[in-house]
């Protein structure tokens, strides 16, 4: 038998991959498999790049303190394809027995992915994906999150909106789950303190002719705009914004990621955007300044949020190895170091809740000079709610 | 005889023995038996595909509506946290589909050639935004589905789909039936008609047929196919998405299906397996994988005029 | 709507329209004279788009940059057409359908090789950075309008060669009769080079005109061939009068639908496709 | 002589835009009789025929077969009662043997076309039928082969062949002989003879020898107008037949 698998392997080495598993060797000898489940390709191949980059740096910095264990990166194309999410996760899973499994960006495809991880024997990091339902309904012990929760960066907006003297706002967003969760939570503190939501626009995603919709707004004339976009769909938006006209006539607030990755591009038209986040680019603590320049310095390019969500990945894996002086066997173990992890990320300390998300600081920034500048800390320590979450 | 061709006959009695025996060498390894049965799910699809385009002559590049459709009818008809039955829940899915396509089916092949791919697209377009525009059905980000259905035929339980062998030996015989039901299908007397139809349809029309309604029944048979490889897919993982309705899948399933040998049948296996297998080696081997991916495309249409099985087809006539 | 937002829609619905004219032109010029159905010619708009960038990036011209970036369109156009369509031409639909699925492949991964993954922009050259105001709120920037008008030229330029031009008439010629074609001593193998590389260079420019308006991102080629294929086939495949009548007519549909029924506006076009197709299965102004 | 009226035109008319293919045809076909159809090039001979076959819509006109008016049907209803046709360009299933060829169209009269499981071949009457109508028209040595590698007199000979399969009542035969040496034409116009002692024929042919000496009742058209019908001698003694044939500048054959 032992032979016939052999053979099994060999055969299957030839037909299907090019990759042939060490078979059990002594755990402490054995490098940590850290999975990684990004897109590569696509739309939002810029985001995986990023949050691959950030991870495998933090874990290169803190390589002192893996006790000797050494990591092992297994990578894996998602191409933000949702159909393929459960077989990649379940390769990392079954066929590379993936210790970690750090993925993924789109919300689609983390749907997938919890889909087979969920309560499986090894731990999910998501390093971006805000989907509430994460580590909310879908919440497991081994599902955490180092990045956000959709809720997070666009709740304490509201309160900001009404600071200054915003009455009625138009919100709009791409209709999926991230975008309509972020207007969900702007508008829950936006009313509560006596704000008025007088149209809600949700374009079909991923279009991105925004045109008419600006126009409508226009003819709206709120006191100001609160939008969810990221990415390409973040340029084109504001550029649009912009060249319509609008800006400078109703201001325009946001969700941290429409200026995220996209200020070059959007240029001058993003100018006195107002958004809140749980990272700046700018902020000042010791850790960020270095993690920037090293960043700068590995990968000959400015570190962004997505870098930064994955690099905390790392450190959460860094911290836990550490603490468990590098013998991860025991799942329950390395879920309780984890939940009880402190990290100092560049975006300021974080910590974790129940349902795995974290703890952290929200910040308003402006953009000046092409530059997303910190004006306030509107919300520190902010925690997801975690509605529908068991644990 | 059933499997007139010689390589037909042959690589039937390849693929099958060795596709039953895999498991056998796998049982460490769930991954490579779910990566299989995905392989297997797809070439469900596949065929089903290659029987409308290959055999019949009706193009489509909308027929990824009805491999979703197979999923999203499961989850707006089953309850969400009560096991159902499989085989009941087969006949809902492939009977609603099938009655689906009657309705597209009736508009759609009106319309020919060119403008009839295109049409089926903007069809599966229609299905793709409903679904993924929707606020319950899961929207763009997909829906799960909780209960795995029992597999309970008089009360004799087969399959434990729970079980990821299990779930493997179902595909694999839902795949040999379908080969099996698809050469019935051809070789029948309504098979005679669509192949003349496919060859001279102003002739069948000229000879008393209704072409129209010969077509529309493979539409039909070719869809509700489609729409089980869909349902069958949805369990595997338990998970729907809108993307399983895009174009690009239709279009994937088409680059298979020639790939393997246009109106085979037997070759949408081929074509799947090969190209799922150089997926899998080329995204392991280097993150550029897309460039050689379509390289290699570009490659095969120039030199296999009539796909894999052609080839073979050819190799084995010369050494004859 | 108040008849001031009507107005303003419909020049959106308008530009919308051009442009989409503009990208789809080439298309369906290519299957009207080649009867080749291209679908890497969205790839030719990033293309364009991701060429428009790098060389206003280096260059610091945007007009030099469109210049450098169609000339080099062409280049590929013929080289693509010259090495692998060739071998098309006696080929079913579903070959090319194959191998063009086979170039976008490696133009996306040629796109995400040469100029990476993120986001790009390029900024409206200063001469047309103005913008003429249209409501209290609203205003329109000029270099869409200046776009727009470039579209309706190239349209015209477009309509000029076909009907009055040798290179038309023998366009015209080779939709009907390939044969006759090559009866009148015409080599019918270099018209076809050059018909492709028009329609290459087409969706490159569009690619070029549209880059400081919208963001260069991978895979937005995708996006706009889907609507294009609405275009053409709305238009009648191979009728760059369709192609006009068509491509307006889906910017108009798609803008108002997005404002009047939200919840349908993604599928409006299609369902406007199916539509048409019903009544006329051969488009608009089919040949 | 059969004087049964099978098929029949009333005031029939195809406009295509302002041209008039054919114009006012009022024709009765009979039972076992061969009714020929001759006229110069665009005298609408093949429109006709098309009409009869329910290829094209009459603009006005009605088609009445065995006291039915029949031109509102779909195109396959015409063969299905029995009006089957043969095509001017050799129009068979090129990849198919000969004997498939004819089961494809024995098949559509024996019914079962919708039966998706059982085999096609197992089906002995079917494929007796098939034979009989290949040895009809002599074609019963090449049964097996390929109808793309048959000569092409022969193909014609399938077609009609296939015809016959369909157990019709009604040949519409345009220009069996077209492109055919002497030789195979000789064997065509012996097998006409036979044929219209059993069925109704209506014959469109530019070979004047072999419609004369082949028709019952002959009807000479020009520019889609009808202009006589009668006997194979009454339309040669008919002056007006000459001059139509003259005045156009038209080779007589």
């Amino acid at each position: 038998m032992e032979n016939n698998r052999k053979l099994s392997h060999l055969l299957l080495a030839g037909a299907l991959t090019g990759t042939l598993s060490a078979q059990a060797v002594a755990a402490s000898d054995e490098p940590i498999k850290v999975g990684i489940m990004l897109p590569f390709s696509g739309i939002y191949a810029a985001l995986g790049d990023a949050g691959r980059n950030g991870l495998k740096m933090a874990l290169q910095e803190k390589a002192a303190e893996l006790h000797g264990r050494k990591i092992e990166f297994i990578e894996m194309d998602t191409e933000a394809r949702p159909e393929r999410a459960p077989e990649i996760a379940s390769s990392l899973l079954d066929q590379h027995n993936a210790d970690f499994i750090i993925g993924p960006v789109h919300s689609g495809v983390a749907m997938g992915m919890i889909k087979v991880l969920r309560n499986k024997d090894t731990v999910m990091i998501i390093p971006n994906a805000g989907a509430a339902a994460a580590t909310g309904p879908l919440c497991a012990p081994n599902i955490f999150r180092t990045s956000f929760s959709s809720w997070q960066p666009s709740y304490p907006m509201g309160k900001v909106a009404l600071d200054n003297g915003y009455k009625r706002v138009v919100t709009m967003s791409w209709n999926y789950g991230m975008g309509r969760e972020s207007l969900d939570a702007f508008e829950e503190s936006f009313t509560a303190g006596g704000g008025e939501i007088v149209k809600k626009i949700l374009v079909p995603f991923p279009k991105t002719e925004f045109q008419s919709y600006l126009s409508e707004i226009g003819s709206i004339n709120p006191d100001a705009v609160f939008v969810f976009f990221a990415g390409g769909g973040a340029v084109k938006f504001v550029k649009d914004y912009d060249a319509l006209g609008l800006k400078g006539k109703i201001p325009l607030l946001g969700s941290g990621f429409l200026t995220e990755g996209t200020l070059e591009a959007q240029g001058p038209s993003a100018e006195g955007i107002r958004t809140t986040l749980h990272y700046a680019d700018a902020l000042d603590n010791e850790v960020n300044a270095r993690f920037r320049q090293n960043y700068q310095q590995m990968f000959a390019k400015p570190a962004d949020i997505y870098a930064v969500q994955g690099y905390d990945a790392g450190l959460l894996i860094a911290s836990a190895v550490n603490r468990l002086g590098g013998d991860i066997e025991d799942q329950d173990a390395l879920i309780k170091a984890m939940e009880e992890a402190k990290l100092f990320s560049p975006r300021g300390e974080i910590t974790f809740s129940k349902a795995h998300n974290p703890i952290q600081n929200i910040y308003l920034r402006e953009v000046i000079d092409g530059e997303n500048k910190v004006i306030d800390v509107p919300v520190a320590a902010l925690e997801d709610p975690a509605r529908g979450c068991k644990l | 005889m059933l499997f007139q061709k010689r390589t037909e006959r042959i690589f039937i009695w390849v693929f099958f023995p060795l596709a039953l025996m895999m498991p056998l060498f796998l049982e460490q390894n769930t991954f490579y038996v779910s990566k299989l049965t995905t392989i297997m799910i797809f070439a469900i699809f596949v065929m089903s595909l290659d029987y409308l385009v290959g055999r019949c002559g009706l193009i489509t590049l909308g027929h990824a509506m009805f491999y979703g459709l197979g999923g999203y009818i499961f989850v707006m008809i089953a309850p969400e946290y009560d096991a159902v039955n499989f085989w009941i829940y087969t006949f809902y899915i492939c009977a609603i589909s099938a009655l689906i396509a009657l309705v597209i089916g009736f508009l759609v092949l009106r319309t020919s050639g060119i403008y009839m791919i295109m049409i089926t697209l903007a069809f599966a377009q229609m299905t793709f935004y409903f679904f993924s525009d929707s606020i319950e059905f899961g929207g763009n980000d997909g829906v799960f589905i909780y209960v795995k259905p029992d597999t309970s035929l008089f009360g004799i339980s087969m399959f434990d789909l729970d079980n990821p062998i299990h779930f493997y030996y179902l595909c694999l015989l839902s795949l040999f039936n379908t080969l099996f039901f698809f050469r019935l299908v051809t070789r029948s007397r309504f098979g005679r008609v669509i192949d003349a139809i496919h060859e001279n349809p102003g002739r069948t029309t000229a000879l008393g047929y209704n072409v129209f309604v010969f077509r529309l029944m493979a539409y039909v048979m070719a869809s509700a196919l489609g729409a089980y490889a869909g349902y069958l897919f949805t369990m595997q993982y338990g998970f729907v998405n809108p993307s399983m309705l895009s174009w690009q899948t239709s279009g994937s399933a088409l680059v298979m299906s020639i790939l393997g040998g246009l109106g085979t049948l037997y070759g949408a296996i081929l074509g799947t397996v090969v190209y799922e297998g150089l997926h899998y080696v080329l995204e392991h081997m280097t993150e550029h994988w897309l460039l050689f991916m379509g390289a290699l495309i570009i490659l095969m249409v120039i030199l296999f005029k009539n796909g894999i099985a052609g080839y073979l087809e050819k190799l084995l006539e010369k050494r004859s | 709507m108040t008849t001031s937002l009507f107005f303003v829609q419909l020049i959106n619905g308008l530009q919308y329209g051009l442009l989409l004219f503009l990208i789809a032109s080439g298309l369906t010029l290519v299957f009207g004279v080649m009867g080749i159905l291209n679908l890497a010619h969205g790839s030719m708009y990033m293309i364009g788009a991701y060429l428009a960038w790098y060389f206003v990036e280096n260059t610091g011209s945007f007009t030099l940059s469109a210049i450098i970036s169609a000339a080099i369109a062409l280049g590929i156009g013929i080289v693509v057409e010259k090495t692998l369509i060739q071998r098309l031409y006696k080929r079913n639909h579903l070959d090319q359908v194959l191998l063009t699925i086979g170039m976008i492949f490696v133009f996306n991964a040629l796109q995400s090789i040469l100029w990476g993954d993120d986001p790009l922009g390029v900024q409206v050259p200063d001469a047309l950075s103005g913008a003429v105001p249209l409501t209290e709120v609203v205003e329109y920037p000029v270099y869409r309008i200046f776009v727009a008008f470039l579209c309706v030229a190239i349209a015209v330029l477009m309509y000029y060669m076909i009907n009055r031009t040798r290179l038309g008439m023998l366009i015209r010629a080779g939709e009907s009769n390939r044969e006759m074609v090559e009866c009148l001593g015409i080599d019918i193998s270099r018209l076809y080079t050059v018909v492709f590389a028009i329609g290459v260079m087409l969706a490159a420019v569009a690619g070029v005109a549209a880059a400081p308006m919208s963001s260069i991102v991978p895979g937005m080629g995708e996006h706009v061939l889907i609507a294009c294929f609405v275009v053409v086939v709305i238009g009648g495949m191979g009728s760059i009068k369709g192609a006009f009548v068509g491509a307006l007519l889906v910017g108009l549909v798609d803008t108002f639908a997005s404002v009047l029924v939200p919840q349908l506006s993604s599928m409006m076009i299609y369902i406007l496709m199916a539509f048409i197709l019903l009544l006329k299965p051969q488009g608009l102004f089919s040949s | 002589m059969n004087t049964h009226v099978i098929l029949k035109t009333e005031g029939l008319c195809k406009y295509w835009g302002g041209l008039r293919a054919l114009d006012d045809i009022s024709l009765t076909f009979h039972d076992r009789q061969l009714h020929g159809v001759v006229g110069p090039n665009g005298a609408g001979k093949s429109t006709l025929l098309n009409l009869l076959c329910g290829h094209y819509k009459p603009t006005s006109g009605k088609i009445i077969h065995e006291g039915e008016p029949i031109d509102a049907i779909k195109p396959w209803a015409f063969a299905r009662r029995g009006i089957g046709r043969s095509f001017q360009k050799t129009n068979i299933y090129p990849s198919a043997t000969c004997l498939e060829n004819c089961c494809i169209a024995a098949q559509r009269r024996m019914g079962g076309s919708f039966n998706f499981l059982r085999s096609r071949h197992h089906q002995t009457v079917l494929e007796e039928l098939a034979t009989n109508a290949l040895e009809k028209v002599g074609l019963a040595k090449r049964r097996d082969q390929v109808a793309a590698h048959i000569s092409y007199g022969e193909q014609r000979q399938l077609e009609i062949a296939m015809v016959l399969a369909t157990s019709p009542c009604v040949l519409l035969l345009d220009e069996p002989m077209a492109g055919m040496g002497h030789e195979e034409s000789l064997l065509i116009i012996d097998l006409l003879k036979r044929l219209k002692q059993e069925y109704c024929i209506v014959l469109v042919e530019h070979d004047m020898d072999a419609i004369f000496e082949l028709s019952d009742q002959l009807t000479v058209m020009v520019d889609g107008q009808h202009l006589t019908t009668g006997s194979v001698e009454q339309v040669r003694e008919d002056p007006r037949v000459r001059e139509a044939y003259l005045g156009q500048g038209d080779e007589v054959y």
